[in-house]
């Protein structure tokens, strides 16, 4: 059609007008650290993760907690879930129920018995590690995937370390934690059971061993000095979790004292109950709002009809009566004795007061520096000698399963790296998505799941699993009431939004692209970005 | 050239009967001009139309100043309205009335005109008896070609089919018909001050 | 109202521009790759305009629910100015712009061209800004409705006569400050008139389809072109565009004060058919007016210094009386 | 086939027959006449696959056709007086987009103070719209204009305005051919627009057009108005050919080929113009008429020739350029360059006054004896006018001029009781 000039136009032909020269600023998209991540002491890409989950692409996401965390079915159950105290989804109604999709994906996987591969050849070293604990098994794994060899020595005739002896089968089913177990081995990793080490050097040198892993754990109970008439009325709950564990059925009579205010301190009291006693007693020398235990583990203790004795603490035993010396908080929150005592009737005490580190088969190696109780070791898990490196409840850090398997991924990146005679540098963090960044308007109000839970009657009948799973869909919901803070989730927004189509979406999992031809730099994809993705930098002059 | 001017008030058909005339003129083989000097006025106010017809084509559009025949559908206009002005010394005056002009009280005005050139007829009359309604057209051209013998009663009949089809077109004619009898009981061309009355 | 697909389960729900877990047929044609954008890149649009967007948003639509079978009269404003002068046009759809005042009569005389031709497939859209739809194309708009030509028109609302330079027209908001309104003397920013509401004046004609929208809601704004598509006859569309010019706030709060104008009632979005309100957008996070208006300039004299809480109080008594006329409160909900 | 009809009537069936397939009608007088009558003939079936859009105003009226013709339909509507100003805005939207709609004006003057009779003041004010003018001289014309208007218009794409006098013509019944459908169907084929609104080869049509190119775009519509007038003529001879009678062309003339004094009109008065002309032939002075049939494009090279030898020109003109005179004049004399020919501009009829013979014969005498003004007003009652400047000399507030003048006249009290 001869068009009649300046009168009819083609179609479309604006864009030769470059609209980009307008701008005075530049969107740029960013990826933020979720603070979930940020706060995993696995190092899980828990973000990442969701957003496979969320599509239903399970194995996927089940591969990516793998990757940082050999045992999700475990972790979904006694990890203390510090990333859910960060979401940010909390402060919107509440947090994402990380963990219970966690543990949907963890027993998913053993229900379809996914494995895992090495990820690298064979290198031909060999790796000793010390302790099938969590630190230790996770280690093992990673190794194992660099493709190095490795034997873990367990002492014990199980292994799982505290998984196994610290936390009661009501909070984490054995079949669970051998699954996940026999996922290692299968992977190519040996463990000798009650194959304890008691003398490092001879046994790395016998074996030709080109590095060691130290992750024996804290095992030995802390006491507390109480003077009593009769001993074998208290005992510690190491002692006691391992006895439940070997089948043992331990004799604490119908009224049992739980002396201690940690998660050990809950695990005792609610197996007490378990094991027959009508009452047990949590005895706490400060008061709830000061108790080290989740508030999870208290509420559940709570209505399984555990008691507790706030403010006291047990001075002396005679006869099956307890001295109870009444504690006062001072200004800084610290127990002071008050010299008011009280007598409370028990048929036996269990002290929960924590563990220490049982260090005698490294007396003889050189070089370890050992301080309150612990081994000191540097950034890279390498204690003070060559060669040997540590973590876990041994070293200095907080003692939980999940801070052991993000020791034992970190040590396994260090000792590859020493084995390939190479240096690991861990990626830069990026800074921290704050609440701040998201625009919440586009996330849908959906507070988290209940997952269900045994009622209290049945629960303290037995052992059985307190805590059920979460079936599919409610997994889905869970996965998709993530914000993805921080990190695009192709949400279309900023391509939607943009008066000026600028933004360029480059199709499913690719992301976008600005096309700054054509942005102005107006910064409404900016401000309408629900995961804080996209920053605004101002143009260079 | 013949000119008539039609006098009226709005809503008698006064711009209709020049029309009429003027199909009727066309239907004979002669150049007809109608041309209505209409406006704002409403039902009620006094009108005036126009209708030329000529041998030839008629290019002249001004009004009709000096009328050949003058048709007064409504007496009552006859002390409000010029309506004589003009009117050539052998021109013809129709009135509609069932009064006889003296009683209209212009009988000495109309002696002035050619013998027969000047007549009532109750055209009126006529159409409410014919057609039902206060429609003096039909009747009133019919006169006209009575008293001037310019037009056929079958032309005026046939414009008025034209104009009007079926039954109110026939109710006309026979309206326009009776008219044209009474001019010729009464012989309107012998006598100046012709009266037709009703049979 | 029984709108656009509300999805469960998603951590965004439908409130975002796209939504990859939806099935595919029912996303937002905004999230589309390959939609129309019937304003393409390149207009001359200020930063951040909302007019520009909401007409994106609405001809895509549009396109989507006739197959592209759609041709577009548009009245004089900035949208016809900043998107056609010569020599580059960024329309990517058949497009006609006449006059200020005529885009309704001219969408008739589209639509009765292709009844005639036998183009029974193609639909016409009449759209304009508020001074050519409720000022000076008012006479021509009420004539299609009472007509009840074969019309979507859309009017994207931006409250001023923003294309001369924000000048009054009778969509501007009461106490709001324009170049004709100035903020000065005992009634400072633009009287506190009757209103003229077109949606509802619309609705007396009978048409068979009127709604309001938003740019803030992109999927409720989509549904109605959609569902508007679906009739025939009149219909109106009057679409909510913030101008960050105009109204003096953020070019990166368009969409941010649309919203809070939907929020805080200010905003009612509802549709009717054939006269009779058949659904509203209820309102999700109640604000006070405070919070839309404190965001832009135009506003800016009812807070200086000790502020008009006495006006500003006027202004939500405008709100609440939205929210009760129109229920854009459900039971039950936080107020 | 030949009819004695309404010359309202008569335009109605011509467009009819000109197969439109938008009209959109808003009534106004003295053009209700043709739209109510092409209502009709839709509402009966008579004009087929063809909408009739009653609109609320003339500028909707305007802005539907041009909706219409962009989307490729053949479009028309019909007006007069405040109506077409009232669309005057659209009417030169039609012009300068070149949409070749067609309007017929029933001519009619403009107030205040309103007057519903005819003059050319409505036509005059949008002259320079982009439209092409074709003033009809008798009901005939009128019917033969608009066929040729949509052929004309179609072909330039530029839409076409049809002047009729309002009631001297749009009311008066005339001898009438109306062609045949066949006729007319062979004259003019289907339209076929130059652009269109079509979402499968979709346009963007009513762009924004700056310094940078407007003047183009203004000159390529005036290159079309000249290109229309060496068309115009075309389609008259086509015309002629076809239907087998002069209509339309750019001018007529009558008896003016050794004319010394020439009468220069537009439309209707151009009959009476022809009469007093034979009947001063008939006294042995060399005069003659020339009728301008197309206003725009203006005819200044086909008028050049015409007015030939002539002495003297006398514009009859319906229309006044208050504050000069008149606009044909003014027009008139871009074809007479470096003469001496003496033009007198006499404005007449304005307001519907009527043009009578003896009035012009009276005015033509006095231009041969050199009597005549300049510029003169045709039956101006002086000492009215004079009575008023004489009050308004006196008095700063006279009240209104027209009840003034009106109580002058002596009519005003007949209209008060």
């Amino acid at each position: 059609m001869n068009k009649p000039f300046a009168i009819t136009l083609d179609v479309g032909t604006s864009l030769v007008n470059k609209t980009g020269s307008w701008r005075t600023e530049r969107p740029v998209y960013v990826d933020r650290l979720p603070p979930c991540n940020n706060a995993c002491p696995a190092g899980e890409n828990i973000q990442q993760w969701l957003y496979l989950a969320e599509e239903g692409n399970y194995e996927q996401a089940w591969r990516e907690i793998v990757k940082h965390n050999p045992m999700p079915a475990c972790m979904g159950r006694v990890c203390y879930h510090p990333c859910e105290d960060f979401c940010n989804r909390a402060r919107l109604d509440t947090a994402v129920s990380i963990h219970s999709v966690e543990r949907f994906l963890g027993d998913l996987a053993i229900r379809n018995n996914w494995r895992v591969k090495p990820d690298a050849p064979s290198t031909g070293r060999h790796v000793l590690v010390v302790g099938a604990g969590p630190s230790g098994l996770s280690a093992a794994y990673h190794l194992a995937r660099m493709g190095h060899r490795v034997t873990i020595y367990e002492a014990g005739p199980w292994a799982g370390g505290m998984m196994r002896f610290g936390i009661p089968k009501y909070r984490l089913p054995r079949d669970v934690l051998d699954a996940e177990i026999r996922r290692i081995t299968d992977l190519g990793v040996t463990i000798k059971l009650n194959h304890k080490v008691a003398d490092l050097d001879q046994t790395m040198r016998s074996e030709k061993f080109d590095a060691v892993f130290l992750a024996v754990g804290a095992h030995l109970a802390k006491r507390a000095y109480i003077p009593a008439g009769d001993a074998g009325k208290i005992l510690d709950a190491l002692q006691l979790l391992r006895g439940v564990e070997a089948g043992d059925q331990p004799l604490l009579g119908r009224r049992v004292l739980i002396y201690g205010g940690g998660n050990t301190a809950m695990d005792v009291a609610r197996s007490a109950k378990r094991l027959g006693a009508s009452e047990a007693i949590v005895v706490y020398r400060r008061t709830r709002e000061k108790m080290p235990a989740h508030d999870f583990e208290v509420r559940e203790a709570e209505e399984e009809g555990v008691m507790f004795k706030w403010l006291s603490t047990i001075k002396a035993e005679s006869e099956g009566k307890f001295t109870v010396e009444k504690m006062k908080l001072d200004d800084k929150g610290k127990p002071q004795p008050t010299g008011e005592f009280e007598t409370m009737e028990a048929d036996s005490c269990v002290l929960a007061l924590g563990q220490d580190v049982d260090l005698s088969f490294l007396s003889r190696v050189t070089g370890l520096t050992i301080t309150d109780g612990v081994v000191e070791v540097g950034p890279d898990m390498m204690t003070g000698r060559r060669g040997v490196f540590a973590g876990g409840d041994m070293v200095p850090a907080e003692r939980t399963v999940t801070v052991a398997i993000g020791h034992g991924k970190k040590a396994a990146r260090y000792i590859d790296a020493f084995l390939r005679d190479t240096t690991y540098t861990p990626a830069s963090k990026h800074e921290v998505a704050k609440f701040e960044n998201l625009n919440t308007w586009y996330y849908t109000d959906a507070p988290a799941t209940v997952q269900p839970a045994l009622d209290a009657a049945r629960r303290i009948s037995n052992f059985e699993e307190v805590v059920g799973g979460l079936d599919e869909s409610n997994a889905l919901f869970e996965a998709r009431r993530c914000l993805s803070c921080g990190n695009c989730f192709e949400c279309d927004n900023c391509f939607g939004v943009c008066p000026d189509n600028a933004v360029i979406k480059l199709g499913p999992g690719k992301r976008f692209e600005f096309n700054y031809d054509y942005c102005k730099g107006c910064g409404m994809c900016s401000t309408e970005c629900p995961c804080g993705a996209i920053r605004m930098e101002p143009e260079t002059i | 050239m013949f000119e008539v001017r039609i006098h009226g008030r709005g809503g008698q058909g006064v711009v209709t009967a020049a029309e009429l005339l003027s199909i009727a003129g066309f239907e004979e083989g002669f150049w007809a001009q109608a041309i209505p000097s209409f406006g704002s006025e409403r039902m009620g106010a006094p009108v005036v139309a126009f209708c030329r017809l000529n041998e030839c084509e008629i290019r002249s559009r001004e009004p009709i100043t000096s009328p050949d025949a003058v048709i007064i559908q409504d007496p009552t206009l006859l002390h409000q309205v010029k309506v004589f002005e003009g009117l050539s010394p052998g021109g013809y005056v129709l009135i509609n009335s069932s009064r006889s002009l003296d009683q209209l009280g212009i009988g000495e005005f109309v002696d002035k005109l050619p013998r027969g050139h000047a007549a009532c007829l109750p055209a009126t009359e006529l159409a409410l008896r014919h057609v039902g309604r206060p429609v003096p057209n039909a009747a009133l051209l019919a006169g006209l070609c009575a008293i001037t013998g310019r037009l056929k009663p079958a032309s005026i009949e046939a414009a008025i089919r034209r104009k009007f089809k079926g039954e109110v077109g026939e109710k006309n004619v026979a309206a326009a018909r009776e008219a044209f009898a009474m001019f010729a009981n009464v012989e309107v061309k012998e006598g100046a001050r012709a009266h037709a009355q009703a049979v | 109202m029984s709108g656009p697909q509300r999805v469960k389960f998603y951590q965004t729900g439908t409130f975002t521009v796209g939504n990859r877990l939806l099935d595919v047929s029912v996303r937002s044609v905004q999230s589309d790759r390959s939609r129309n954008n019937s304003l393409n890149s390149g207009h001359r649009a200020c930063q951040g305009c909302g007019e520009a967007l909401g007409a994106r948003y609405a001809l895509d639509a549009a396109m989507r629910a006739v197959n592209g079978k759609l041709v577009v009269a548009n009245a004089t404003g900035c949208l016809e100015v900043f998107s056609t002068p010569y020599p580059e046009s960024s329309w990517r759809v058949a497009w006609l712009h006449s006059l200020f005042a005529n885009a309704a009569a001219v969408g008739t005389g589209m639509a009765a061209a292709m009844r005639v031709k036998g183009r029974h497939d193609v639909r016409v859209i009449a759209q304009g800004g508020d001074g050519g739809t409720v000022d000076i194309g008012f006479a021509c708009l009420s004539g299609m409705f009472e007509r009840n030509d074969d019309v979507l028109y859309i009017c994207y609302d931006n409250e001023a006569y923003m294309n001369t330079g924000v000048q009054r027209s009778s969509a501007t908001p009461a106490a709001a400050r324009t170049a004709t309104t100035p903020a000065v003397g005992d009634q400072p920013g633009n009287v506190f008139g009757q209103g003229k509401n077109v949606p509802l004046i619309a609705m007396a004609h009978g048409i068979p389809y009127v709604a309001t929208a938003s740019v803030c809601d992109l999927r409720d704004l989509e549904y109605k072109v959609e569902k508007a598509m679906g009739f025939h006859g009149a219909r109106y569309l009057h679409v909510h565009v913030p101008c960050p010019l105009g109204w003096g706030c953020d070019t990166g709060d368009t969409l941010k004060v649309a919203r809070l104008a939907a929020e805080s009632g200010l905003f009612p979005i509802f549709e009717a058919e054939y006269g009779e309100i058949t659904g509203r957008r209820a309102i999700r996070k109640r604000v006070p007016v405070d919070d839309y208006l404190r965001m832009q300039s135009r506003f800016a004299h009812l807070f200086k210094g000790r502020g008009d809480p006495a006006r500003v109080a006027m202004i939500q008594a405008i709100a609440d009386r939205n929210i009760r006329r129109f229920g854009l409160v459900s039971e039950g909900a936080p107020a | 086939m030949l009819r004695q009809c309404e010359g309202s009537q008569a335009v109605a069936e011509a467009i009819g027959l000109c197969r439109p397939q938008v009209i959109c009608a808003y009534p106004i007088t003295p053009q209700t006449h043709i739209v109510e009558g092409l209502g009709a003939l839709v509402k009966s079936g008579a004009l087929a696959n063809c909408e009739y859009i009653n609109v609320e105003s003339e500028f909707a009226a305007m802005s539907v056709a041009i909706g219409a013709s962009a989307a490729g339909a053949r479009a028309y509507t019909a007006t007069a007086s405040q109506g077409i100003l009232y669309m005057a805005e659209a009417v030169y939207n039609a012009g300068g987009l070149g949409l070749p709609i067609v309007m017929t004006v029933g001519n009619r003057s403009i107030g205040a103070p309103i007057n519903i009779w005819n003059d050319h003041t409505d036509s005059m004010a949008l002259r320079d719209a982009g439209w092409i003018q074709l003033f009809a001289e008798d009901n005939q014309e009128a019917v033969d204009l608009h066929i040729q208007a949509f052929r004309l218009g179609e072909e330039l794409s530029l839409p076409v305005m049809v002047c009729m006098d309002g009631f001297i013509l749009t009311h008066a019944y005339e001898r009438v051919d109306i062609p045949t459908q066949e006729q007319v169907d062979q004259f003019l084929p289907p339209y076929e627009p130059r652009q269109v609104v079509d979402p499968d080869n979709p346009v963007t049509i009513g762009a924004m057009v700056g310094p940078e190119a407007f003047m183009e775009v203004r000159y390529l519509a005036h290159a079309k108005q000249l290109r229309a007038l060496e068309l115009i003529p075309e389609l008259a001879a086509e015309f002629k050919q076809k239907f087998g009678r002069d209509s339309g062309g750019l001018i007529r003339s009558y008896r003016a080929d050794d004319a010394e004094t020439i009468v220069v009109g537009l439309g209707s008065v151009n009959g009476t113009i022809k009469d007093v002309v034979d009947e001063m032939r008939n006294e042995g002075i060399k005069i003659g008429g020339v009728s301008i049939c197309s206003f725009r494009p203006f005819p200044t090279a086909a008028l050049s020739t015409a007015l030939g030898r002539a002495q003297r020109i006398i514009t009859i003109e319906k229309s006044l350029s208050v504050g000069i005179g008149g606009n044909v004049s003014h027009n008139l004399r871009m074809a007479l360059p470096d003469r001496n020919t003496t033009v007198y501009t006499v404005i007449a009829g304005l307001g519907g006054r009527p043009i009578t013979r003896a009035s012009l014969k009276k005015v033509f005498r006095s231009a041969l004896d050199g009597l005549l003004e300049p510029v003169s007003f045709l039956d101006l009652n002086l000492p009215v006018v004079q009575r008023q400047l004489e009050r308004e000399r006196l008095e700063r507030r006279t009240g209104p001029a027209a009840e003034a003048i009106l109580r002058d006249l002596n009519t005003l009290p007949a209209a008060v009781h």
